[in-house]
């Protein structure tokens, strides 16, 4: 059985196609102006990829912010369900998921079946996800793909104390004007993300195993920045491609229901 | 080290050189969160009364666990420096309903602050009239006795006289220091002088006191300030450092005076017993019918009052009236003082700020223009 | 006498060269990564169209985000001053100046001589300054130039409800999705602008003789919804660019200082009496 | 019908009375769907042209969520109360009687017994957010402009800013007990100064005891000696009497209905609570016994049934609020119900502890003591004005009394204590009881902050985690 899960998250779409013996296909497109031709376009790359057509894949399932925008058929998933689902599938041993995407960063502490127990949304600010990741680094001139190379410790890592993404950027750009090295305000802004997201691991009381997901999952100097203060380890997943969870969480709901009937 | 230097350089918490000292022999140290925190008394049972600060707390990330983005960063700085053991030094802490984002913290301080054995609540009115007074007193009199049995201490009126007497004349030195900065050309920068103030909560008194007179001789016998462009008066959030101030008189400002909670608010009244009467009594009315914090309900008029008479005797410039974000009596009060005393004639820079200052270049930017606007005048 | 001011704001830098009482020559460039940067390439630009060098500058006044930072200027002047006093001199009859720049909205009263008697600026929130737009523009896939042409001829504006900067990028990423008309989107925006600058403005209250600087002047169309807001007509600048009445502030202020200095010069005892009546 | 005002300074209460009566016309037409008559614009062309105008103010998902079978009836007795109200409260201006603005937890019935017009600033934004499509925003929007800043509270703002744009009368007073908080209290000072009126402050004790009752029932004897002096007459004690007779009467349904609701399937929908705490505010009036007495006979009828409000065949996810409810969208808590099957049984503002106070209405004594007594247990006072426990060990009992499922905690934003306690609140009552929580950022009454579809949103991805 071929089913094909769909993320629409707030700066990427993920889509995966999951077989009989795993992900077959993925793919991770950037999500500019219409959200609908962005999923056709990462659909199109998946089924291509997977050397199949839309017909010949038996369940569709759908997930996250921009869900509503998938233009075929779908079973609707939740986002937190998806990602309890997938992270439990790939590492069971996981307790509490920290997934840290484009806009939401969400904390999710589950049991050993892979049952959503609590979690916590990083709320309605934009400070600590990627998106604030993408200014800091348009500020600072720099790939974001780099920022998790420049590992620092804390204290000698320039100091961001400013809780808005907006008025980050012109904290950076006062770092700039003092003349602070680049990496070390890019180091800083890795802890400052690793400190919130620490925050909100706490309060839901993070168990481990502790799994991180999403895109800023790829960048190692936030996820130092959080073993640092949290003081266990967090693990990133090698068999997958951190921003996929969602996708395959759905894919695997999906089939949940379908086996279920 | 010239009695200035120590106590403009006086460390905070774990690094108080007094604290340890007073610790050494065996005495207890215990915390307090606001104005209405009857001093005199933990004195006079020989308790080191220790105003809770954030001085230097760069985040907030074990106090967000509890706390929330809408809590003002000045209680989460605090509740911070409580989560991550900067207060364990403390044998207990005494908790006001000065506002509720100060006043929640004493359950999450029971919670999650284990090292502090000791908590207690002292309930304030939030309005002041005799009945409010009735209260409060009997809310002052059962903490003494709560404080004395749990510590099994012992407390006669003499003790209370000897610390009351302690406690003003450290006012009346207070006061001859804001006299001095009233001057033409101050003796004494604002930062200094507030350093110096800050250091008064963070101390034993009496030592203080020695210290704070040989420091206003040293004060005296300096030639003033002349090269300033704007007289400034700061209020509004309660401030426990000095970069606010810094920034402000590194643009060519001097701040002279303020209307603080810590600040000028501390020192107005004196307790004073009437012949045979209740020491207590006495320190419950100087506190409780001192100039209101804005936190009392209908007293807007003596706030105001207050702030103008404060505003006219440094012949100040300008106002800087300063609100950590999320702080509602403040965000409220300052905005209601500025459409009064603009009209008067009187500028009034409203400046909303984190309590670890952030975003520095837009705050000097207001701050230098604000100077540029009165120093015309 | 060649006076000059230089203004390095968080988008761009600009650079006015007055000589006596007349504009010689202004250049407006992108921000460089550092605010020197930026001062220098600019004011050499002015300077080289000018077909003058920095050794003829008898005066530089810096202003703006890195006014402190600008080696080769003599004294600097925050920006809220300098616009006001650049408006007042573009127009005698300026009383009001609203200057929309990169991350800082700033109203600004000035007396009938062109110094601030008060000013408001926004404080803790980036809604309603020129990034809005920017991330705004970004999101609409236009050039920031063109989101005001875009906006004309909207049958009804949408209604934006986020304050905070990026979360309504992402609130008009879905409209857009949903298919909402880019034509009301962006209608709706340089409503939200206006409506968010009015707050501002009403409280410093708004005297008349208003101008509105900075580089969101140049948008007709949030201009126009400001007007509507506000409920008054904006007086003209002249040929005077509002994107560089900081800058000509600056110099305006730079040629005061440099009669002030030769005053002293001239008076040499009494130095420290009237310190506190120097704007400086 | 009644008289309809066009001064400008009765423009919010007589949309409510028009409101009221467009209500009951409409709820009286052979009608499950605005859709069945074309929809709004062409319903609108039917009405009578005095409804026009406010029918196109009205929430239309509003309409049609009131009109469903399960609600009509209760939404006939909201209308009713609401209009009847708006008509008692401007004959009382008509009569020339002073205008007392005073905040929601304060029991009116010693303003009625001096012949005074209460009217309650949170009701303004309340009804206002919770009836029309642009809510209270204008209000809010009006305190802004003057320089309040946003984290003050929609519930006081709104109505602040009407009484700033003149569209409710001039205030002769301001009543406000220093409870529950301070944001309440700056709004309260800062408009008693604005508009130079009296602004007679009750000052409510920290704690919940013997000591706290003998003080606020002192509190009581002052503020009925100011109001008196602003009346200018001495309080009517059989007035009193009259009236706090509703208010128990009143305060009885209002706690069998609360029994009701931790039946399974639980008989009451939603909706009712917003409504429950609007009306409360005027306890004390046959308008508010009314409405209670209907919604009890409703919920009474259901639950002898055995009857629930979800959909027939679907599983009842039973939740508690935590805190506040919402208002800017009532259906919202239809959409619960009907999409999943998951009822709001109970929150902070609507929960009244089994003791509330029936007055003993034997001498003044008895009364103004049974008025302190209220002060204390009215929600939000209740649970805002002492320690923590108090609010916690309450959720504790509702998760285990009404057999709930889950918290769910929209924290309302400007609410600095509820912010300040909520990670004590969530983790006490999953120790405690087991019972997960969810917990998101809102505005009760400004849709602008968390709007109708986030709210849905975040809900739906809640229910998935099931």
């Amino acid at each position: 059985m071929l089913i094909l899960g769909c993320d629409v998250g707030a700066i990427t779409t993920k889509t995966v196609i999951f077989g009989d013996d795993g992900i077959v296909a993925y793919d991770i497109t950037a999500n500019n102006g219409n959200l609908t031709k962005v999923v056709e376009k990462s659909v199109d790359n998946v089924i291509s990829k997977a050397g199949v057509s839309l017909d010949g894949i038996d369940v569709k399932a759908g997930t996250g912010m921009g869900e509503r925008y998938i233009p075929f058929d779908h079973i609707t998933e939740g986002i937190i369900k998806c990602l309890a689902v997938a992270a439990h599938r790939i590492h069971p041993h996981t307790r509490t998921i920290v997934d840290m995407g484009g806009l939401v960063t969400t904390a999710i502490s589950i049991n050993e079946k892979g049952k959503v127990l609590e979690y916590r949304t990083s709320d309605k600010c934009a400070s600590g996800c990627g998106f604030f990741l993408r200014l800091a680094a348009q500020a600072l001139e720099m790939k974001v793909e780099d920022f998790g190379k420049l590992i620092l410790p804390y204290e000698e890592s320039a100091h961001m104390g400013t809780q808005c993404a907006v008025f980050g950027e012109s904290e950076i750009v006062s770092h700039i004007n003092d003349g602070v090295e680049p990496e070390k305000i890019a180091a800083g802004i890795n802890h400052s993300l690793g400190r919130s997201v620490t925050t909100m691991i706490n309060r839901i009381g993070g168990i481990k195993d502790i799994v991180a997901t999403g895109g800023v999952a790829k960048n190692k100097g936030v996820i130092r920045a959080i073993e640092e203060t949290l003081g266990m380890e967090v693990i990133t997943l090698s068999s997958i491609d951190e921003q996929l969870l969602g996708a395959l969480g759905a894919a695997l709901c999906a089939q949940q229901r379908v086996q279920q009937g | 080290m010239t009695a200035i230097e120590e106590l403009k350089k006086l460390p905070s918490r774990e690094k108080n050189p007094y604290i340890k000292e007073w610790k050494a022999d065996g005495r207890k140290i215990v915390g307090f969160t606001c104005h209405y925190a009857p001093k005199e008394i933990f004195a006079a049972a020989g308790i080191f009364p220790y105003r809770l600060e954030a001085r230097g707390t760069k985040e907030t990330g074990l106090a967000d666990v509890y706390y929330h983005r809408f809590n003002c960063t000045y209680s989460r700085c605090i509740l911070q420096e409580g989560l991550s053991g900067g207060y364990d030094f403390l044998d207990g802490v005494c908790f006001l309903n000065g506002c509720e984002q100060i006043r929640r913290m004493y359950e999450v301080w029971q919670e999650a602050v284990p090292s502090t054995d000791y908590q207690y609540m002292v309930t304030v009115p939030h309005s002041i009239y005799d009945e409010g007074f009735e209260w409060y007193k009997e809310e002052i009199f059962r903490f003494k006795e709560d404080l004395m049995s749990n510590f099994s201490l012992r407390l006669n009126n003499s003790d209370l006289q000897l610390s009351i007497g302690v406690y003003n004349e450290s006012k009346h030195l207070l006061k001859e220091l804001y006299e001095l900065r009233k001057a033409d050309n101050p003796p004494i920068s604002g930062t200094e002088a507030m350093k110096i103030i800050f250091a008064a909560d963070i101390m034993p008194r009496e030592k203080y006191n020695t210290l704070l007179k040989k420091s206003l001789k040293q004060i005296r016998s300096r030639d003033g300030i002349k090269d300033y462009k704007a007289r400034i008066m700061i209020g509004g959030s309660p401030l426990d450092d000095t970069q606010l101030i810094e920034i402000i008189e590194s643009l060519g400002g001097i701040v002279v005076t303020d209307t603080l909670c810590g600040g000028s608010r501390n020192f107005q009244e004196f307790v004073e017993v009437e012949q045979d009467g209740d020491p207590l009594a006495a320190i419950a009315r100087c506190y409780y019918y001192s100039n209101p914090c804005p936190r009392m309900l209908g007293h807007f008029k003596s706030r105001l009052q207050y702030t103008e008479k404060i505003a006219k005797e440094a012949n100040v410039d300008g106002i800087i009236l300063q609100r950590v974000v999320f702080c509602d009596n403040h965000a409220v009060e300052n905005t209601m003082l500025t459409d009064e005393l603009e009209p008067k004639g009187i500028p009034v820079l409203n400046l909303e700020r984190e309590h670890m200052l952030t975003d520095v270049g837009r705050m000097r930017t207001r701050i230098e223009a604000f100077i540029e606007r009165i120093s015309r005048r | 006498m060649i006076y000059v001011g230089c203004d390095v704001g968080s988008l761009s830098g600009e650079a006015v060269i007055i000589e006596d009482d007349a504009i010689v020559m202004h250049d407006i460039i992108r921000v460089r990564t550092r605010p020197e940067q930026t001062a220098l390439e600019v004011t050499q630009k002015a300077l080289a169209k000018a077909k003058m060098s920095f050794d003829d500058i008898d005066y530089c006044v810096s202003t703006g985000y890195g006014r402190e930072k600008i080696p080769f200027a003599q004294s600097s002047i925050s920006e809220i001053s300098c616009h006001g006093r650049g408006a007042q001199w573009a127009n005698p009859s300026v009383r009001t100046i609203i200057d929309i720049g990169g991350q800082d909205a700033k109203v600004i009263r000035v007396d009938k001589y062109g110094y601030m008697v008060d000013f408001v600026m926004n404080d803790k929130c980036a809604a309603g300054t020129g990034r809005f737009l920017e991330g705004m523009a970004r999101v609409l896939g236009v050039e920031l130039e063109d989101l005001a042409a875009l906006s004309s001829g909207a049958t009804s504006p949408v209604a934006l409800t986020k304050t905070c900067t990026v979360l309504s990028q992402f609130e008009v990423l879905y409209m857009l999705n949903d298919g909402v008309d880019k034509i009301n989107i962006a209608a709706g925006i340089n409503r939200a602008m206006a409506e968010r600058i009015s707050k501002l403005a009403k409280r410093v209250g708004i005297r008349e003789g208003v101008a509105i600087t900075g580089g969101v002047a140049k948008n007709f169309a949030v201009v126009q919804s400001l007007i509507e807001v506000l409920g008054v007509e904006f007086v003209s600048l002249g040929d005077v660019d509002p994107q560089i009445v900081g800058a000509l502030g600056a110099a305006l202020f730079a040629k005061e200082r440099w009669q002030k200095a030769r005053q002293r010069e001239a008076t040499p005892a009494g130095g420290n009496k009237d310190t506190k009546n120097v704007c400086t | 019908m009644a008289e309809y005002s066009d001064r400008k300074d009765r423009t919010i209460t007589t949309r409510w009375q028009i409101t009221g009566d467009l209500a009951k016309f409409i709820l009286t037409q052979d009608l499950t769907h605005l859709d069945d008559w074309g929809g709004k614009e062409a319903v609108r062309e039917v009405l009578p042209e005095h409804y026009q105008k406010n029918f196109d103010l009205v929430q239309t998902d509003l309409v049609n969520c009131l009109l469903e079978e399960k609600n009509r009836k209760t939404a006939m007795g909201f209308a009713e109360c609401m209009g009847n109200w708006g008509d008692w409260f401007h004959s009382q201006l008509d009569q020339g009687k002073k205008v007392i603005y005073h905040y929601f937890v304060h029991t009116i019935e010693p303003m009625l017994a001096l012949d005074l017009a209460p009217l309650c600033l949170e009701v303004l934004s309340g009804l206002s957010a919770a009836l029309y499509t642009d809510g209270c925003e204008e209000g809010i929007d009006t305190m802004h402009a003057e320089g309040y800043p946003d984290h003050l509270c929609s519930s006081n703002m709104g109505g602040a800013g009407f009484l700033l744009k003149g569209y409710v009368p001039q205030p002769d007073a301001f009543l406000k007990g220093t409870t529950p908080c301070d944001p309440s209290n700056r709004v309260y000072e800062y408009l008693a100064h604005k508009f130079n009126a009296p602004l007679i402050v009750v000052e409510t004790p920290y704690y919940m005891n013997e000591r706290a009752l003998k003080f606020l029932t002192n509190e009581m004897k002052r503020m009925i000696g100011k109001l008196e002096k602003i009346a200018g007459k001495k309080i009517d004690e059989d007035k009193l009497r009259e009236s706090i007779k509703l208010s128990n009467e009143t305060g009885e349904y209002i706690l069998k209905i609360q029994e009701l609701r931790k039946l399974v399937p639980c008989p009451d929908t939603g909706w009712h609570r917003p409504a429950d705490t609007i009306f409360t505010a005027q306890m004390g009036t046959p308008f508010s016994r009314d409405y209670f007495k209907g919604l009890y006979e409703v919920v009474k009828e259901r639950a002898d049934k055995g009857q629930g409000v979800i959909p027939e065949g679907k599983k009842e996810i039973r939740l508690a609020w935590g805190y506040t409810w919402e208002c800017f969208d009532l259906p919202f808590f239809n959409w619960l119900e009907n999409k999943h099957g998951a009822i709001y049984t109970e929150d902070c503002l609507t929960l009244f502890p089994a003791d509330y106070a029936m007055i003993d209405t034997t001498n003044m004594e008895t009364m103004i003591e049974g008025l302190a007594q209220r002060l204390m247990q009215v929600p939000m006072a209740r649970q805002a004005m002492s320690w923590s426990d108090t609010w916690i060990n309450d959720f504790v009992d509702v998760a285990r009394a009404y057999k709930i499922d889950a918290l769910a905690i929209g924290g309302h934003m400007a609410c600095k204590h509820f912010w300040a306690l909520n990670k004590l609140l969530t983790d006490k009552v999953k120790e405690k009881t087991g019972v997960p929580a969810l917990r998101f950022e809102m505005d009760m009454m400004d849709k602008r902050f968390t709007s109708p579809s986030e709210l849905k949103r975040i809900m739906d991805d809640f229910f998935a985690t099931f």
